[in-house]
């Protein structure tokens, strides 16, 4: 399994994170929305079947957030820290390797 | 199997974690457009990061940047509503006398490009700052929730077009901006679609890497506003393009007599006459476009305001010089 | 006023005045011209809506005005809206607006008030397509703040924020075309014009009139005070500016461009002769003389292919 | 060496631009001001002056551009008045709010309608609660050194704010006097380099500026900029001081005159201050008891100097060229704010005028000071009155 792309954001967030307040209430940490787990969202949540998977990256490229990442041989990684289950990986893949199934936490 | 390397760079500039709504069409468009820029970057300048964005109040600027978090993995500004390309402009001038390479990105929605901020970015563009302005259609005011823009399209309801005894909802037709920009004999004008991914990455790179200022008018769904289906975003995207409600376009240097209009698909029908498409036959109807959205339920008991429709989108790629045929629905 | 009937019958543009002699324009003002000729097109029942600018001035202060028809004073950029306010006022309480006998809701401004601060306003008046005309009277710059350049500035002009110098920093930008922009918005009725064209003016005028929905035209309307040329050459400046094509004459009526003047067939003189009569341009460089007439014959080619794809 | 020469306070602003050479400025014509971008339009032509100036379309546009350059990490300079100032209020907020220390000349005119172009300060005073620190000229040479003194104030790290320098339309805009214009060097040691710790727009440290604040975090944001302002009183004070040990010119947020035994101060702004001044002059070889205070800073109001002032006096005299509609003048206002809760107070007696250009004569000061002996002497008086009103047009 791939790292996140976003672990280092994270870690910088949940090390120099501080509510103090600027001048000008600037953001100094680069991707520090990372912090909130959108993944809470969630109501379905998109199964992956590697088997069928063709790399074809429509998912990878379609993802609003993004919550896929690709591994080491390019297959989609759902980070489902992030993923809000909008569907349209789902929707817009070719071989239906992308599944919604209700969340069931 | 052979696999094909992934078609646009693994780098990200919008991280995840921001409050977009699910589905959102516009969050994915800015998650393309900065990788795009940013390969741009990397080919023009070798610096994959020398680019900036300032950004207009709306969905995207608020779901993005609260403080004291960001979804921004690069330098972004953000100062009002209408004034997003006067503060580019102001960033781009730093950026010239500090000796910075690169370009500004300027972002806004269709209410802060078309209505509150056309007349910043009509002073942007005469100036030919070094700036690509990138105006992500979703149709009407969502941020505010709802409202008819100048570019909300005729027959769409919103909370302030809503259809009623007396009224069709929006009753005047869609505002153009790419045309407008166009009119100022700016280098490169485009329109592009999250419903064609790739088309909508070449564009931005083309835009980014222009000198002088560029124009992209990017069409995306939002599924709260368009009351649609959040996992259908893409597919209503798509479905503008192949029935014809959305041109892609490109205009260069305000040669109006000489559009680049790209193939819709869909199994429309293509004419060109000396590499210029002069017709187009599309095959889908606009009603299958228009039904998977609740904005335009109501229609479908009027079927002469779809009419009214269709004689407006003719009209509209007439001005493109392109002749359409636009077929009804099989009974 | 009183005019005799075998005047009227001798003119070929009406013989009725609105505007009133003693008013403060600057000798050979061509705005104070094209005001005289809207009136004259329009008559009495008009309403004028003037933003901050020269107009302003030249209507005269509290309690005087120089205008036999309404006139409405309003803040610099607020043009278009405020003829869409009181176009909808005017239908809201039962008034015909257009058309052979309606008031005539006039929005007139200058470039600066039109192409800069005022754009937004204008395009918001052209899409929601209110029943009134709007009048750009085109004099090339801030001419009331004392000759600042606007975006409606030419090439190579002096302004004084475009000063020349050392540097050579005359306007370096072409002109912004206000009317291509106007047109973009897929209006029924747009229309350049010129003041040294009295006929075509007030010809357009009428059809602006009797075409329902929102009409623009860009007049070109010559300053001497700004454009440093003699205040007798004024009429003579707009009528070359026609001729060298670099302020073509033509039309956009329901998708068609016409052109009126100078004839697509005919070669335009060169620039030089519409460049000569005015100060403005006297520190452009041989280079600057000729990139501007690339660029007027670039966008006269362009017109007139418009004209033959659009026709 | 300093070069003394003539000018109109709209180039001697323009020269304390140059002086401070900005990186970028970004300007709109409006009248009476645009002479000063006029100006520098000539320096940069000239190559006087190494600048990018952004010809906008429109103030609100200008001052845009100026908070995308400051954000930008550069030093900006613009200049406005009247209509083109109040189109860029809401601008005004976020540039205070974002903490750009961005300076602007104001060439201070009335407000429509009716449209007026002549001077009274209700266009500046009107934005008095944008968090921008406001100055005001008595003349020329203050025009030109309150900006330098502007830049310093607002790119101190301690208070990082935009400020605004106010001079009276035409009475100083257009008007000749003789000017002392500072050595570039020794301005270049005043002012330093800027160099923004807190905005830039850089590639390499990606920093995310004007965020949305919850109500979690937005009166923090706001407290802020309220610190900025009280911080501005003390760094002012030193950024007069240095001024003074540089350039020689002593400069006082309340600068007063012939006040030790007066009984009647009158305290006003601006230009207007000169007038007032021979008026003491002309009251006091009469014998009666008066003197005549300026506020050269009017954000942050100067709270402390005010009581100082106060103490002094039976009656302040507050001549003001604005209106708070209900209320009286501005000053009025504050002046309250300064004096309400001390043991003993002078009385307080507001006086508007001089609005839209009117002048400001003798004969109207005489019709001040009757009704400040009247009060003086425990008679009733009005506490607003309008001096100069042509009640016959009425």
């Amino acid at each position: 399994m791939a790292e996140s792309p976003f672990k280092a954001d994270i870690e910088r967030v949940q090390k120099e994170y501080s509510e103090k307040m600027t001048p000008g209430a600037i953001a100094y940490i680069p991707g520090s929305s990372v912090i909130n787990k959108t993944g809470s969202w969630r109501v379905f949540m998109p199964e992956f079947y590697r088997d069928k998977c063709v790399r074809c990256y429509l998912c990878y490229i379609y993802c609003p957030e993004p919550a896929i990442y690709l591994d080491e041989e390019n297959y989609p990684v759902f980070d489902y820290d992030y993923c809000k289950g909008c569907g349209i990986c789902a929707n817009e893949c070719p071989t239906d390797a992308i599944v919604m199934v209700r969340e069931t936490k | 199997m052979v696999v094909r390397k992934p078609p646009i760079t693994t780098r990200e500039y919008w991280a995840p974690g921001h409050a977009a709504c699910a589905g959102c069409g516009c969050a994915t468009a800015l998650k393309l457009a900065t990788k795009a820029f940013s390969e741009a970057m990397e080919e023009k300048y070798g610096d994959p990061n020398a680019f900036a964005i300032a950004q207009a109040t709306g969905c995207m600027e608020v779901v993005s940047a609260v403080f004291p978090y960001t979804a921004w993995k690069v330098p972004w500004v953000h100062v009002a509503f209408e004034n997003a390309a006067a503060a580019a402009s102001g960033i781009e001038a730093a950026w010239k006398k500090k000796g910075l390479k690169g370009k500004i990105l300027a972002i806004g929605g269709d209410g802060g490009t078309a209505d509150i901020g056309l007349q910043a970015l009509s002073g942007m563009l005469e100036r030919r700052h070094n700036v690509v302005y990138l105006m992500y259609d979703n149709e009407a005011y969502m941020n505010t929730g709802i409202q008819r823009s100048s570019s909300t399209p005729y027959g769409a309801w919103t909370t302030t077009s809503p259809p009623g005894k007396y009224s069709i909802g929006e009753d005047k037709p869609k505002k153009w901006v790419a045309l407008i920009a166009a009119a100022h004999q700016i280098p490169y004008v485009a329109t592009a679609s999250i419903g064609n991914p790739f088309d909508f990455v070449r564009k931005m790179k083309k835009a980014a890497k222009v000198d002088g200022p560029a124009f992209v008018q990017v069409h995306c769904t939002c599924p709260t506003g368009w009351k649609s289906p959040l996992e259908k975003g893409v597919e209503i995207a798509r479905l503008a393009i192949e029935t014809g409600v959305w041109p892609l376009f490109e205009i260069e240097n305000g040669d109006f007599h000489n559009i680049k209009i790209q193939s819709p698909g869909g199994g429309a029908k293509v004419k060109r006459e000396g590499g210029k498409v002069v017709a187009i036959e599309f095959k889908k109807p606009i009603e299958e476009y228009l039904k998977l959205q609740g904005r335009f339920k109501h229609l479908f008991k009027q079927p002469e305001a779809i009419d009214q429709l269709r004689e407006q989108i003719k009209a509209m790629w007439k001005v493109l010089g392109v002749e359409v045929t636009l077929p009804k629905p099989e009974e | 006023m009183e005019i005799p009937e075998n005047v009227k019958k001798r003119l070929s543009i009406p013989a009725e005045e609105h505007f009133f002699a003693g008013h403060t324009a600057c000798q050979g003002c061509g705005a104070s011209l094209g005001i005289r000729y809207v009136l004259k097109a329009y008559g009495r029942k008009t309403i004028f809506v003037i933003p901050a600018c020269c107009s302003t001035i030249i209507a005269g202060p509290w309690p005087y005005t120089a205008l036999d028809a309404n006139l409405f004073h309003t803040a610099f950029e607020t043009t278009g809206a405020v003829i869409s306010g009181i176009e909808a006022a005017l239908k809201a309480r039962g008034i015909k607006v257009k058309g052979e006998d309606g008031v005539m809701v006039v929005g007139w401004a200058g470039d600066g008030g039109t192409a800069d601060i005022g754009l937004q306003a204008l395009s918001g008046f052209l899409e929601r397509g209110h029943d009134a005309v709007y009048i750009m009277y085109d004099n090339e710059a801030y001419m009331n703040t004392g000759i600042q350049r606007s975006s409606s500035t030419p090439y190579g002009a002096w302004t004084t924020n475009t000063p020349g110098g050392k540097r050579h920093f005359l306007e370096k930008r072409h002109k912004k075309k206000v009317i291509d922009i106007v047109i973009a918005h897929e209006v029924p009725y747009a229309a350049t014009a010129s003041v040294a064209f009295p006929e075509d003016f007030i010809r357009k005028l009428k059809k602006a009139r009797k075409i329902p929905g929102p009409s623009f035209i860009q007049l070109f309307s010559p300053c001497p005070t700004g454009w440093r040329s003699p205040t007798d050459k004024s009429i003579e400046i707009a009528r070359l500016a026609v001729q060298t094509a670099y302020f073509p004459l033509f039309e956009y009526e329901n998708g068609k461009y016409k052109i009126n003047m100078p004839s697509p067939k005919k070669e335009p003189k060169p620039i030089e002769e519409f460049l000569k009569l005015q100060g403005r341009f006297k520190y452009m460089t041989k280079e600057d003389i000729e990139n501007l007439q690339s660029w007027v014959l670039r966008e006269w080619e362009k017109l007139k292919k418009l004209a033959e794809v659009f026709g | 060496m300093p070069i003394r020469t003539v000018m109109k306070a709209n180039e001697a602003a323009a020269w304390a631009a140059k002086l401070a050479k900005p990186k970028v400025i970004a300007a709109f014509p409006i009248t009476p001001s645009t002479l000063v971008p006029e100006k520098i339009s000539e320096f940069v032509a000239n190559g006087e002056l190494d600048a990018e100036f952004i010809k906008v379309e429109s103030e609100h546009s200008a001052i845009s551009a100026c908070v995308g350059a400051s954000a930008a990490g550069v030093r900006t300079f613009t200049a406005t008045a009247s209509q083109g100032l109040a189109l860029m209020h809401e601008v005004l907020f976020i540039a205070a709010g974002m903490r750009l220390p961005i300076v602007m000349a104001i060439g201070n005119r009335s407000l429509s309608a009716p449209i007026n172009i002549w001077n009274d300060w209700q266009d500046s005073i009107s934005e008095r609660d944008t968090g921008w620190l406001q100055f005001y000229a008595e003349n020329n040479q203050e025009a030109l050194d309150l900006i330098l003194i502007a830049y310093k104030v607002a790119e101190d790290e301690r208070v990082l704010l935009p400020a605004m320098v106010g001079f009276d339309a035409f009475i100083l805009t257009h008007t000749v006097e003789p000017v002392e214009i500072p050595d570039q060097e020794l301005v270049d040691e005043f002012l330093g380099e800027y160099e923004p710790k807190h905005a830039y727009v850089d590639p390499k440290r990606p920093i995310t500026q004007g965020t949305l604040a919850f109500p979690a975090h937005y009166m923090e944001a706001r407290y802020t900029v309220w610190e900025a302002n009280e911080n501005a009183r003390k760094v002012i004070d030193e950024a007069f001081a240095e001024f003074e040990k540089k350039f020689g010119r002593k400069y006082q947020k309340i600068e007063e005159y012939r006040t030790d035994d007066a009984e009647i101060i009158f305290v006003t702004m601006g230009s207007l201050a000169g007038t007032v001044k021979e008026y003491v002059d002309h009251l006091r070889e009469k014998g009666i008891k008066v003197g005549a205070a300026k506020l050269t800073v009017y954000r942050p109001f100067p709270i402390e100097e005010v009581r100082a002032l106060a103490k002094k006096a039976k009656v302040l005299a507050l001549l003001e060229k604005n209106v708070t509609f209900s209320v009286g003048g501005a000053l009025f206002q504050d002046f309250s704010r300064a004096l309400i809760n001390e043991k003993e107070k002078p009385i307080i007696i507001d006086y508007i005028l001089g609005l839209g250009g009117r002048d400001v004569t003798f004969q109207n000061l005489d019709e001040a000071l009757a009704i400040a002996q009247k009060a003086l002497n425990g008679e009733e008086f009005e506490e607003v009155n309008w001096i100069g009103l042509r009640k016959e047009i009425l």
